[in-house]
């Protein structure tokens, strides 16, 4: 993406910088897995699911810089994103109903203590914050990119228009 | 926090703030509002709050800049006087 | 063009006014005393003859009855005090039997220390449970994790709704489809 | 006035700064006619309002809100984190919602400065 | 054990987000079944709300704890008379409006039927939420959710209506970052965020500068949202840039959204000798006068409407001024609010809903004549109602309720206001109880002048092209808006009860 070539986001033309191109792409597992760690380990220190969601549609960003947009947005097909995008959330909200259910209706909207994983009430809080993290991480993932591709991708006027 | 290192990173982040609305080169703007995130950051691990400093190095430093880029390479660069 | 800067400096020296108007009364930053960080003031009572009944332990009429003169619910009325030092005492509330299982069994809430006659009565700021109990009722070592996904967790579900809002709106706003269907 | 400098400038200096963070960010969101430099204001608006928040939750001499065990001092207040964890996102959402309209507004009108869209409205005839 | 309905507030608001969730993926499998799920959640949550409001009015408040975390702790779900009305207000004109929007969507914003439905519950569960929430927090991040849909939905149509949705961005970001700059304050000096656990610790600093500041925040960042008179400059441009739907639903329910969170939040924290009061009456009777005179002269007849909804909002607000004056006039606060205090507060209330029925229906029935001849110009629709009949009848029931003709519902609002004024002048006394009354009269006969000319234009005149009356799902809402206005006006004893009962609340007497 050049911002002084006004028909940037197009990339076609570009000849791909071989530099460029094998650095991101060795880097971009190195960005996913410490995305994830930064996911998984927001428990014990700094961190969580949004932070590791925004770093791991970050690297996404990587891909579309490196490789321009239309290559990178064939890697990322439109419907897997829009599903990644409402997961996240339904992981979310469905652990909280997940809670009345559980309880059969004893219990309030999101008390992760009665979701049956183990035995102990204040463990089942701990990895109920996990998979929420795990919710928020896919979501913000997901939104991140599909953002950021909508935004600097000029899609034709027939092609846009085909997915909805 | 410490005192002095923070009077000095308040007094950079005011002066980047006001350049950064100054400046008539959009690009430019918008690396400077990256700094500004990114000092605010700093300025927050000073704080001792790690995590909503990790969120704004990522967010405001990383995908908001993204995100203007982004917008900056479908409009203009040049802001009109 | 002139106009609206000078409206905008306008605006901007209003609020700045403002601003020094309410400077006075914030509290200072960095202070583990202040409202936010620790406890925030209610009221204070006269000390004579209840010194005594609050080192025993013994919760006064007084303090009963002032708080819910306030309008402290039941639950939150003080059923014990502790003292701590030397002039100074936690009073302590115990929830309602229905969440009697899975919640502290007791809960520091007020705080009363001794300043010259007067008893002072505070109330702690919700930092203390957060701080103190967290760890234990969530088994979570990082506390803005705990208290962002479960003291506060229905903020978390509105934020990442927000973002997902984002998303589909700039996608409503950015997909243009151009054939009509007429 | 030397009295009210230090007691109130000095000891509360954070709050200033994130005052005239506000007030330029306020500023650019009126009276720069730029719709990037609006959004710019913004953020930078925003985040004053942030570092407001953080600064409420700071203690001199506290720690980092990670519990470790067998530590007996203070930590500073992790509320203020919480929410402004909230207030980031709600910010970066307003963002990317106001970066879309602009470029919306661009392909509309060709331009980005509201006088001359405001200007362009005017000869369609709305 | 909690009773099932005690489970719905939060069951309301989650229920509208995981539809939201499955609209947009089920929007990729088929593009109608969109608006049938929005339609049938929308009408879950109705009946749900139903089931909350007769809970409430008949066993007491529901306060229900999210993540079972004790109030001042966690977020609490507090519901009384008063939520629980404009929630029912709130979805029903939801509800019709989604109706109308299965047709009007492909007329007005074709091709997006899935991110704009989407968009749309999204919307409805922002509404929810502010209105049942009972924590300061909580209900920013919901003015952010439903701010942000409303931005979007503006927008949605193309054209003139992005620089009024960019417009409404910055203004409506303003107007959260105030009201996030004041629940800043208020944690600043108190430490807490529960709504009801800030109105016990705030009496003790009430001359603290911080806690006035906070004040004036909260009036200036929710008085943007609500489009009161010098904060209203985004309305005129945005409402009728809108798609009608939405243009029904940010003029009927999203501006008195704003208005319900205003004075949950003044009322509750903020006692009388703020005199608030006075400065809700002066807003509310400038912003009415104002847009008065600026809708006597538009030729559109959107334009002409968004300019009638500030100064209905105008009149809720001066209602809501009347009874805090009155209150602040009192010399010892008793347990009962005065009678004429808690009338001219159920006045507005039950203003709340006659405006929002007749506005929605009146900007929906504008959609619907858009759909036949593809115009707004008030000139170009002469006579109209022939060839539209359902459409014209109906939208003349609505502005004359609008008006206050005295069998409709919009009579009963404004005679309650009127009235509570005319008590006030003999209790209270004062030049400015008699302004009010003054200036009151003034503008409902004003604002006759130009509902009886639109009606008049759409009824009598004739000049129109020749069309057809519009598709079904357009028709169906306008209809049903039409015969609530002349039932609720035929027996609105129940319906002021209700009011009575929410302004009891909120004033402190219930």
């Amino acid at each position: 993406m050049n911002t002084k070539n006004s028909e940037a986001g197009e990339g076609k033309e570009r000849a791909g910088d071989v530099i460029v191109e094998t650095i991101s792409r060795l880097m971009v597992p190195f960005i996913q897995l410490f995305a994830l760690y930064v996911i998984i380990h927001g428990a014990g220190g700094p961190g969580g699911g949004f932070q590791g969601g925004v770093i791991f549609g970050a690297s996404f960003v990587l891909l579309v810089i490196a490789f321009g947009i239309v290559n990178a947005g064939d890697r990322f097909p439109e419907g897997a994103n829009t599903a990644f995008m409402s997961l996240g959330v339904y992981i979310y909200a469905g652990v909280g109903l997940l809670c009345i259910i559980f309880s059969r209706g004893a219990a309030q909207f999101l008390n992760y203590g009665f979701i049956p994983l183990t035995t102990h009430f204040e463990e089942n809080r701990a990895l109920g914050m996990d998979l929420v993290e795990i919710g928020i991480g896919i979501t913000v993932m997901a939104v991140v990119t599909s953002i950021f591709f909508n935004l600097a991708w000029k899609r034709e006027p027939e092609e846009g228009g085909e997915e909805e | 926090m410490i005192p002095s290192l923070d009077l000095v990173l308040l007094f950079l982040i005011v002066a980047i703030a006001i350049a950064a609305i100054t400046v008539r080169d959009l690009l430019s703007a918008i690396m400077l509002l990256c700094a500004y995130s990114f000092l605010m950051a700093v300025i927050w691990v000073e704080m001792h709050s790690v995590d909503v400093a990790f969120t704004e190095a990522a967010v405001g430093a990383g995908a908001s800049t993204a995100f203007l880029i982004a917008a900056l390479s479908r409009t203009t660069r040049w802001e009109k006087k | 063009m002139k106009l609206i800067s000078l409206s905008a400096l306008l605006f901007v020296i209003f609020l700045g006014v403002l601003f020094i108007y309410v400077a006075e009364d914030i509290p200072d930053f960095g202070d583990p005393y202040s409202a936010p960080n620790r406890y925030i003031k209610l009221f204070s009572m006269d000390a004579a003859g209840l010194e005594d009944n609050l080192n025993k332990g013994v919760v006064p009429e007084v303090l009963t009855s002032e708080l819910k003169a306030i309008g402290f619910r039941d639950d939150e009325l003080p059923l014990r005090v502790e003292p701590i030092k030397e002039g100074e005492w936690e009073a302590i509330i115990i929830p309602e039997e229905k969440e009697q299982d899975f919640y502290p069994k007791e809960q520091k809430y007020y705080f009363i220390k001794k300043e010259g006659a007067k008893l002072d009565v505070y109330r702690y700021a919700l930092i203390k449970r957060y701080v103190e109990e967290g760890h234990h009722e969530t088994e979570v070592p990082n506390m803005v994790t705990y208290i962002l996904a479960d003291y506060r967790g229905y903020d978390t579900l509105g934020e990442t709704t927000v973002i997902f809002t984002a998303g589909v709106a700039v996608m409503l706003l950015l997909r243009r489809r151009e054939k009509r269907p007429e | 006035m030397m009295e009210w400098l230090i007691e109130e400038v000095f000891a509360k200096y954070n709050y200033w700064v994130s005052i005239i963070l506000m007030l330029i960010g306020f500023y650019a969101m009126i009276a720069k006619g730029n719709l990037i430099k609006k959004v710019i204001g913004l953020s930078i608006f925003q985040t004053a309002i942030f570092l407001f928040y953080i600064s409420l939750g700071d203690i001199t001499g506290g720690t980092e809100p990670i519990v470790v065990e067998g530590y007996k001092g203070i930590y500073v207040n992790p509320l203020p984190h919480v929410l402004i964890l909230t207030a980031i996102v709600v910010a970066v959402a307003t963002l990317a919602v106001a970066l879309a309209l602009v470029i919306s507004m661009y392909e509309e009108y060709g331009t980005i400065e509201e006088e001359e869209i405001i200007e362009k409205e005017r000869e369609l005839g709305v | 054990m909690l009773s099932p309905v005690e489970q719905f507030p939060v069951l309301v608001v989650a229920i509208s987000m995981l539809s939201a969730f499955i609209i947009l993926i089920a929007g990729r499998v088929n593009k109608k079944s969109c608006c049938f799920i929005s339609i049938a959640t929308i009408l879950l949550q109705l009946i749900m709300a139903f089931f909350i409001l007769h809970h409430v009015l008949t066993k007491g408040t529901i306060h229900y704890w999210l993540g079972g975390w004790k109030p001042p702790w966690g977020i609490e779900y507090l519901v009384d008379a008063l939520n629980a009305y404009v929630l029912v207000i709130v979805l029903f004109l939801g509800l019709l409006c989604a109706i109308h929007s299965k047709s009007s969507i492909e007329h007005e914003v074709p091709g997006k039927n899935a991110s704009f439905f989407t968009v749309y519950q999204l919307f409805i569960t922002g509404l929810c939420g502010v209105t049942v929430t009972g924590d300061i927090f909580n209900m920013y991040v919901f003015i952010e959710i439903l701010s942000l849909a409303a931005y979007a939905l503006v927008a949605s149509k193309g054209g003139i209506a992005l620089r009024a949705g960019f417009t409404y961005l910055v203004m409506g970001s303003i107007g959260a970052c105030f009201f996030l700059l004041g629940i800043g304050f208020l944690y600043a000096v108190t430490g807490s965020l529960n709504i009801h656990d800030l109105s016990l610790l705030l009496p003790p600093l009430y001359g603290n500068r911080v806690v006035q500041a906070a004040f004036i925040f909260f009036i200036v960042g929710l008085g943007i949202k609500m489009a009161i008179f010098p904060l209203h400059t985004w309305l005129p441009d945005a409402h009728p840039a809108a798609p009608s739907p939405i243009s029904a639903m940010l003029s009927g329910i999203m501006i008195m959204v704003g208005f319900y969170a205003l004075i949950r939040v003044l009322f509750t924290l903020y006692p009388f000798y703020y005199h608030y009061g006075l400065i809700l009456l002066i807003l509310g009777l400038l912003s009415m006068t104002v847009a008065n005179l600026f809708a006597f002269f538009q030729k559109d007849l959107k334009r002409l409407l968004a300019y009638s909804s500030i100064v209905n909002m105008g009149i809720v607000a001066t209602g809501a001024g009347v009874a805090a004056y009155i209150l602040s006039t009192v010399a010892e606060p008793s347990k009962t609010p005065p009678e004429a205090a808690s009338l001219a507060m159920a006045g507005a209330l039950l203003h709340i809903l006659s405006h929002g029925i007749g506005k929605a229906m009146v900007f929906l029935g504008s959609g619907n004549i858009h759909y036949g001849i593809h115009t707004r110009e008030l000139a170009k629709m002469g006579g109209i109602g022939r060839d539209m009949p359902f459409t014209g009848y109906s939208m003349s029931v609505g502005l004359l309720s609008l008006l206050g003709l005295p069998p409709l519902i919009g009579f009963w609002s404004k005679f309650l206001i009127i009235m509570s004024v005319a008590m006030a002048i003999q209790s209270v006394g004062g030049v400015v109880m008699l302004t009010t009354f003054i200036l009151l009269l003034f503008n409902v006969i004003y604002a006759a002048a130009y509902y009886l000319r639109v009606t008049k234009v759409l009824m009598i005149e004739s000049g129109a092209v020749r069309t057809h009356e519009a598709p079904f799902p357009m028709v169906f809402p306008v209809v049903v808006f039409a015969l609530f206005c002349l039932i609720g006006g035929l027996f609105p004893i129940s319906l002021i009860r209700v009011a009575v009962r929410a302004s009891l609340i909120i004033l402190g007497g219930g």
